[in-house]
């Protein structure tokens, strides 16, 4: 019987023995560093076991379907037909981080319990759920709680009766997905609150951070929550946000500050794409809610259309690449390692990256095959790209980052290429060990205060327990048998390995795969034996290490065992099934459509397959959202499909060629970075073109400045010299014209008018003086100007009334 | 009997003398010689006026627009002077009036001269405007 | 134009032809000279001249009686005072007695224009010919003078006896105004 | 309470007239009697906000009665689903901006009666009824505003001034000339004589003579279209917007830009669409075009400027762009997205410019390069305008987001393909906004204090008391709208339902 270990606070009702490791002398204002003494028993170490056994005591409560408080004991199915539990959930962090903005520094230790609390008490209800739905053990377990948010309506014509044209409802689903989430996300949180009071103990702004916090956990509950569509778009950013105030927590920096904008940015790049996507699918279906969608798409919503069915999908994954750091957007990842470790282990390990995996999951119905493949290439380019850049970074906390985005890259290709269950499985465990890699690096740092593995070295005998459990949390990751990491990673290559089978496309998508295992598991090592093994390179870090007190190291532990045990029992196969694809109906439907339809309907990839459930899970039309009643019915179990032999076959043959390829880069890594036997600065300079390639990062992150960023600032400072240019120019322009023309008039008027009167006095008087000239008293010229006045008359008279005959005489000649 | 030159001649003759007329006027300081100039010109109108009476068709009678003059025989009398006739009256007054000019001028002239020391025409230009 | 001139004329052969080209010569000439000399005492001999010659003309022209007053008056009457004039005006001291003459060339330009115009004129225009006989006029003059012309003989008269009392009043020796 | 919108209108006007009549040293009495004459009106508007009678498109509070019959002219005000917004954002935002100048020392009196009066006028644009009363109360709101400008604004105020003068009177002039084609081609069915009256000129069939003309009417459309699309401002008559808003005192830039941008809008919704519907059909497509080069184009202006007021004057140049967008859509989630975005883009940017008043009363420049680290100084302030800054860039569970979604989920639902392109274009404006907001937060308030001009931190001082009781509210609405839009859209949905449903009407048949 799998016992899930689960560290928190009771529920509520227990001693608020919080914050565990709060040691006597309680540091007020953490202005000064606190002292954790690693010595032996302590309290710390105590209070771990309580939360374990806590955390114990509610997941079994929750399975049995009651909670015993005593003489009184709860029926624990209102978890879920009520939405007030989920909605406690949610609202504990948003409350939490509201008190902590306002009243944080006057809170004693700052207030951090407070957040702590609200986070663990989340955990245990999630706990509970997850006990419950265990407990239930039905695959199409499904609960819908509604409001309206908005609704406009329109009358066809003026006083006619309204149509609705325009309704989001706002409201709550809870299935076996959303409670796998909740646990995920609140288990983190909580462990992320409880390491950040060791970690974050001498900042300035400790308060603040846990309230940033809180508002990430809300958002990301938000997110997980909410049943439609445009309530996870606005999640989607919250979460958004919170990851940009926390990367840019330490804001004096340059590069947080870089950082923190270019994750909000490349976000919101992918966000755009999702949004349009949201848009297609409002516009053909005219829902909101998840639903609502599958149903009318099932129902031919898209029509004939399939080729914008697969852009709207395509395009709501867009929304998961700029999230969840594929391929072409997953510059923002490695640069957010500028914010704390503790944030860097939620958000960018475990819990938000996750969203874009949970959105494929969640709107899985309505990829169509093509769909699909495009997300299988995607997920697989981007384990193996990541995994390269991986090999040769030396910040531990960058290589980390890489091995997020070649994680996140399986389970995408694990979705895209049909394999549900074990892609959404693989974030389960994903999240646990890539935390626990995290924290540790976390607690590295904060012991030998440098990120540069090429400083480390030999931290095995001083500091245990975190390289314990690194060491098993590598042992996951690199898909060693026995580990949990291993079932999850199998099972997506056994599942890939099937789905190849019908889709010769996806080939290569499975070498990616296999490639990606082999590299990270050779990086992992490499991280594992550069830090903890051989000699210490950095001799006065050394001597100052030492191992991190129990408030980091117990998350450390929790997380370790997790990375062993959260796969056994086979539960989760058992709870979350492949549901009945929506798109593959839509399609069937528009064969039906177009004339002389061929019966047979193209298959999804891996559709047939028995990975799948057999029969449809019947989506039902529209109604399903009525106020809240349940939906859930009953329905075999999906995962334990009448044993197909190829499906088997292909799985016994990845296990081989997993633990293969494990073996080989675990084997490399050993021999290079242990045993020294071959010298890496040998192979970088043998391939030393592959060597920069690698170490620049592929020069994406320049290729994108130049090409988008450089161009956009130059297109604004046009664009603003044009508006203060032309358009203004045109109008001063305008503006001077009219001053010209006012001039011009004033001019004339004064010149002219006024001239003409006194014009006509001057002609006057120069013509009096002018003729004066005339009379000069002497006869002769008076007779002389008659005389030559008649010869000028007669003359010019002759000349008007003979022209034509003078003319033609002169011309005869 | 015919004349003896055609008409054309005449009109040249007084044309040349008129314009001798106007060059004496034009170019001679003395105030004499203007005056001789003055008599040309009115000789070479005199000639026209007699070479058209002897050549030209009269336009106009002197008919009716003359003047009854009452004779004792109670009924008025008209005379009537030939139609040409108009051209060598005219002639005779050119020539009274040249003589009273003549006299009036040179009038003037003397008392220029006598006032003036000199009858420079040019010097005598007091109605200078 | 000289050609029209020479066709006008009836004929080379008649002898009185040439007696009027003589006179007209003598007139033409004589106008030059009025114009043209230097002395002003020569001019004034010159103009008695082409007075002579005018009269001739006016006999050509059958014109009796304006004949004999251009003989009467012009050369009679008006030139002679025109020496006086002459004579009184020119202290005799005056040996070169030069009578300058001021922009002869305009002068003659005029002159010539003038004289263009005339001829132009003269030659052009087709003047309707009527060739009547040739009568005695003085009783034709006399009939128009009484007739259409009486109120201008009138004003003749007062107009001669109007100069007459200016001329002697102007010229009055003695007392100045 | 049937004279509710007269009073609202003329309560500022007589406050005015009492500040005139006070004497002149007593600057904390006028300021008292101008905060009163501006608080009447926003208490009043509680009583519209409750007494608003949400399923009917008729006009509500109406008061009508003969004003200049010899024209057929009457006083008529009243107040539908369009308008009842923007009088209670007008009440807001005017009662705000009365504390935001409170230390204006230049001429006070002056100062608040002017501005009573700019308050009065624009409450009679939104409420008035008859296209003359439109008309006059347009022309009474503008002249304030350029004495404001022109007499208590920065060094180059007198440009601004009459920039901004020049520009609306020629919008005003064009929408004189079709406000008379109007009047002398329309004939009242009931009265049969010419009218004002915007509900009669409204019905189509009432129209005659030159208006059956189709290129007639589409003239007029234009000059309507061009007087409003200068207020908008709309891409190629926005110039003075950026000038008027560097060159003014905070308070006016407030008022400009939380509600004069506001007429142009409001003035297509209340005139230019009713009046001319066939044609308003035609051109929507223009309309979303000049809102798309309005959102892109503006984003990339606000990117490249270093003032910090001529960057928040170019976002609502882009914020403004969105209303187009939504506009030009002509259908019902169009126009109510493009209705909240304009409450919305008053409360935000209002807040924004008050933001910026802030720190300029301090540190007497607004040049971002020259700012640098002041997040480390004045930390509430940052939170302030980390808030005001997430709210204009679209961030979800703030008001910009839902009117911004709701513009393109209106211009997605028109479905033509032109229109269709548009918005996909358009939607890169989410981007760039993101961009010129939050590089612009960064240069101010992260990163190290800048090292050239470092006496300027001296005076930064934490922001205080008064400023932060201008902000409170704003936050609070900018919130509440973002949490649940639902209240604020119930009031406008039905009136701008019924106007999408008669623009539908006559769609098709001119």
């Amino acid at each position: 019987m799998s016992e899930d270990h689960g560290h928190g606070q009771g529920h509520g009702h227990e001693a608020p023995a919080h914050g565990h490791g709060h040691d006597d002398h309680g540091h007020g204002g953490g202005e000064h560093r606190t002292h954790f003494s690693p010595a032996g028993f302590t309290p710390g170490l105590a209070v771990m076991l309580l939360g374990i056994v806590a955390g114990g005591w509610c997941f079994s409560a929750g399975r049995s379907g009651h909670l015993a408080l005593g003489p009184a004991s709860i029926d624990l199915n209102g978890l879920f037909d009520a939405p007030w539990a989920s909605l406690v959930i949610l609202c504990l962090p948003l409350v939490a981080a509201f008190v902590q903005i306002f009243f944080g520094r006057k809170l004693p230790r700052n207030g951090d319990w407070v957040s702590t609390i609200a986070v663990g008490a989340g955990l245990a209800l999630s706990l509970m759920m997850l006990g419950r739905i265990i407990g239930i053990y039905d695959w199409q377990f499904e609960r819908v709680h509604e409001m309206e948010w908005i609704s406009l309506f329109s009358r066809t014509f003026p006083g006619a009766q309204d149509v609705v044209t325009f309704r989001v409802p706002m409201g709550i689903l809870i299935d076996n997905v959303t409670v796998i989430m909740l646990v995920v996300v609140t288990l983190v949180s909580t462990l992320v609150h409880i390491y950040s009071i060791g970690y974050m103990a001498d900042d300035p702004r400790y308060s603040r951070f846990f309230a940033y916090l809180s508002i990430f956990t809300f958002s990301m509950l938000g997110l997980v929550l909410c049943n439609n569509v445009f309530a996870l778009y606005m999640f989607w950013e919250l979460v958004g946000l919170s990851s940009y105030l926390l990367i840019g927590f330490w804001f004096e920096k340059k590069s947080a500050a870089d950082a923190q904008k270019k994750a909000f940015l490349v976000n919101r790049v992918g966000d755009i794409g999702m949004f349009l996507g949201i848009l297609t699918f409002f516009l053909m279906t005219g829902e909101l809610t998840y639903k609502g969608i599958f149903g009318s798409v099932a129902n031919g919503a898209f029509g004939a259309q399939m080729g914008l069915l697969t852009a709207a999908g395509v395009l709501l994954f867009m929304g998961a690449v700029g999230k969840s750091a594929q391929f072409p957007l997953h510059i923002w990842l490695p640069d957010a390692m500028e914010g704390p470790t503790p944030v860097s282990a939620l958000i960018h390990a475990a819990t938000m990256v996750a969203a874009g995996v949970y959105l494929v999951t969640r709107m899985y119905p309505v990829f169509t095959p093509n769909a699909l493949i495009v997300i299988a290439w995607f997920g697989g380019f981007t384990a193996i790209f990541a995994a390269t850049i991986a090999l040769c970074a030396n910040d531990i906390k960058k290589v980390l980052a890489y091995s997020t985005v070649s994680q996140l890259g399986y389970m995408i290709m694990g979705l895209g290429a049909g394999a549900y269950t074990n892609g959404f499985f693989h974030l389960w465990t994903h999240a646990f060990f890539k935390a626990c890699l995290f924290l540790g690096s976390g607690s590295v740092i904060h012991a030998v205060v440098t990120q540069d593995m090429r400083e480390m070295g030999g931290l095995r005998r001083k500091m245990p327990i975190t390289f314990w459990t690194m060491l098993l949390s590598t042992l996951a990751i690199a898909g060693v048998p026995f580990t949990s990491g291993f079932t999850s990673k199998d099972g997506i290559l056994g599942d890939l390995l099937f789905a190849a089978h019908e889709h010769p496309a996806l080939w290569p998508v499975v070498i990616f795969a296999f490639a990606g295992a082999g590299l990270t598991a050779f990086y992992m090592f490499r991280l594992i034996f550069m830090t903890f093994t051989g000699e210490p390179r950095a001799k006065e870090k050394f001597e100052h290490a030492h191992e991190s007190p129990w408030v980091m190291a117990a998350p450390l532990v929790i997380l370790g065992s997790l990375a062993i045990l959260s796969d056994k029992g086979g539960w989760f196969q058992e709870l979350v099934g492949k549901p009945e694809s929506a798109a593959a109906a839509a399609i069937a439907h528009a064969e039906a459509m177009k004339p002389g339809a061929k019966p047979h309907a193209e298959k999804a990839p891996g559709h047939e397959g028995d990975a799948g459930p057999s029969h449809a899970k019947a989506p039902d039309v529209g109604s399903g959202y009525v106020g809240s009643l349940p939906v859930a019915h009953a329905g075999a179990n999906p995962y334990h499909p009448p044993h197909s032999e190829e499906l088997h076959h292909a799985h016994s043959a990845a296990m081989v060629l997993s633990i293969l390829v494990a073996g080989l880069g675990i084997g490399l890594s050993f021999f290079t970075y242990q045993k020294k036997l071959i010298d890496p600065a040998k192979i970088a300079a043998a391939a030393a073109p592959v060597h920069r390639l690698l170490l620049n990062k592929y020069w994406i992150d320049e290729f994108f400045h130049e090409t988008l960023v450089k161009p956009a600032l130059s297109i604004s400072r046009a664009c603003s010299r044009f508006d203060l240019k032309v358009v203004d120019g045109f109008v001063n322009l305008w503006g001077k014209a009219t001053e010209v023309w006012s001039w011009i008039a004033g001019t004339f008027d004064q010149k002219v008018v006024d001239g003409a009167v006194n014009g006509t006095a001057d002609v006057v008087m120069s013509a009096g003086a002018a003729l004066s000239r005339f009379q000069t008293g002497r006869l002769k010229t008076y007779l002389a100007w008659a005389v030559a006045g008649l010869v000028i008359l007669t003359g010019g008279f002759h000349l008007v009334t003979h022209w034509a005959q003078i003319v033609e005489h002169l011309t005869r000649k | 009997m015919m004349p003896v030159a055609s008409l054309e001649w005449f009109l040249m003759i007084a044309a040349f003398l008129f314009a001798c007329g106007i060059y004496t006027i034009l170019t001679r300081k003395n105030a004499v010689s203007v005056l001789m100039g003055v008599e040309l010109v009115l000789n070479s109108a005199n000639i026209n006026l007699v070479a058209f009476a002897r050549f030209v068709k009269p336009a106009a009678s002197l008919g009716p627009q003359s003047v009854p003059i009452p004779m004792e025989s109670g009924a008025a009398a008209v005379i009537y002077g030939a139609p040409w006739a108009s051209g060598h009256v005219f002639a005779a007054f050119v020539i009274i009036l040249a003589a009273a000019e003549a006299a009036v001028a040179l009038g003037i002239i003397l008392g220029i001269y006598r006032s003036m020391g000199g009858v420079d025409v040019d010097e005598v230009s007091a109605l200078k405007g | 134009m000289i050609l029209t001139l020479a066709a006008a004329g009836s004929s080379w052969a008649d002898p009185a032809f040439w007696v009027f080209l003589a006179f007209a010569a003598m007139t033409v000439g004589s106008a030059v000279l009025v114009a043209a000399t230097r002395n002003i005492v020569y001019s004034a001999y010159a103009l008695l001249l082409t007075f002579f010659g005018v009269a001739g003309l006016y006999v050509f022209l059958d014109a009796d009686f304006i004949a004999a007053a251009q003989v009467l008056v012009y050369i009679g009457g008006i030139l002679v005072l025109i020496l006086f004039g002459v004579m009184l005006t020119n202290r005799i001291h005056d040996i070169h007695l030069s009578n300058e003459t001021t922009h002869p060339v305009t002068g003659a330009i005029i002159a010539g224009a003038v004289f263009l115009v005339l001829a132009y004129v003269a030659l052009r225009t087709d003047w309707e010919l009527d060739p009547r006989p040739a009568v005695p006029t003085s009783q034709e003059i006399g009939k128009a003078f009484m007739g259409k012309y009486l109120l201008a003989f009138e004003a003749a008269s007062v107009l001669l006896l109007a100069a007459l009392i200016g001329a002697a009043y102007l010229a009055r020796r003695g007392e100045k105004e | 309470m049937n004279h509710i919108l007269s009073l609202m209108t003329f309560v500022p006007l007589l406050g005015a007239a009492i500040i005139i009549a006070l004497p002149r040293q007593k600057h904390e009495l006028v300021k008292s009697v101008a905060a009163c004459a501006a608080g009447i009106p926003l208490f009043l508007s509680y009583f519209i906000w409750k007494g608003f009678d949400r399923t009917t498109a008729a006009m509500q509070f109406v008061e009508r009665f003969d004003w200049i019959p010899m024209f057929h002219i009457q006083y008529s005000m009243g107040i539908d689903g369009i308008s009842v917004t923007m009088v209670m954002l007008t009440a807001l935002i005017s009662f705000i901006c009365i504390f935001a100048s409170w230390n204006i020392e230049k001429g006070v009196k002056g100062y608040f009666a002017l501005f009573l009066l700019l308050e009065t006028g624009m409450m009679g644009v939104f409420c008035a009824m008859d296209f003359f009363l439109f008309y006059v109360f347009w022309e009474v709101m503008l002249l304030p505003m350029y004495f404001l400008i022109g007499i208590w604004g920065g060094p180059r105020k007198e440009y601004a001034a009459i920039k901004f003068f020049m520009y609306t009177l020629v919008g005003s002039v064009l929408m004189l000339v079709v406000m008379l084609v109007f009047y002398f081609n329309v004939t009242d069915p009931a009265t049969h004589e010419h009218t004002f009256d915007l509900l009669v000129l409204r019905n189509q069939d009432a129209n005659s003579g030159s208006l059956l003309v189709n290129s007639v009417r589409f003239l007029c459309f234009i000059g309507l279209f061009v007087g409003f699309a200068i207020k908008v401002p709309m891409f190629p008559f926005h110039t003075w917007l950026p000038d008027a808003h560097v060159e003014a005192p905070t308070a006016i830039s407030v008022i400009l830009a939380g509600i004069l941008l506001k007429m142009g809008t409001y003035g297509m919704f209340r005139i230019a669409f009713p009046l001319l519907p066939d044609i308003a059909n035609d051109c929507a497509w223009w309309i979303g075009l000049f809102g798309l080069i309005n959102i892109v184009y503006g984003a990339l202006c606000a990117m490249a400027q270093d003032d910090l007021k001529k960057l928040v004057a170019y976002s609502s140049i882009s914020h403004m762009g969105y209303c187009l967008l939504g506009m030009g859509a002509m259908t019902t989630a169009g126009f109510n997205g493009a209705m909240l975005q304009m409450f919305n883009h008053g409360t935000i940017t209002s807040m924004l410019f008050l933001l910026v008043g802030v720190i300029y009363e301090r540190v007497h420049h607004r040049w971002i390069s020259r700012f640098g680290g002041l997040a480390t100084m004045v930390p509430v302030y940052t939170g302030f305008v980390t808030f005001a800054f997430f709210a204009s860039l679209g961030l979800p569970g703030l008001s910009g987001f839902i009117s911004e979604a709701m513009c393109f989920i209106g211009a997605w639902q028109n479905g033509t393909p032109a229109y269709l392109k548009l918005t996909i274009l358009a939607t890169s404006g989410i981007l760039l906004g993101a961009a010129f907001h939050l590089w612009a937060l960064q240069r101010m308030f992260l990163g190290e204090k800048n090292k050239i001009y470092t006496e300027q931190y001296h005076h930064v001082t934490e922001i205080n008391g008064r400023e932060i009781f201008c902000l409170v509210p704003l936050v609070i609405v900018i919130l509440w709208v973002g949490v649940y839009p639902g209240p604020l859209l119930d009031m406008m949905n039905v009136s701008l339902s019924d106007l999408q449903a008669f623009m539908a009407h006559y769609k098709y048949n001119h």
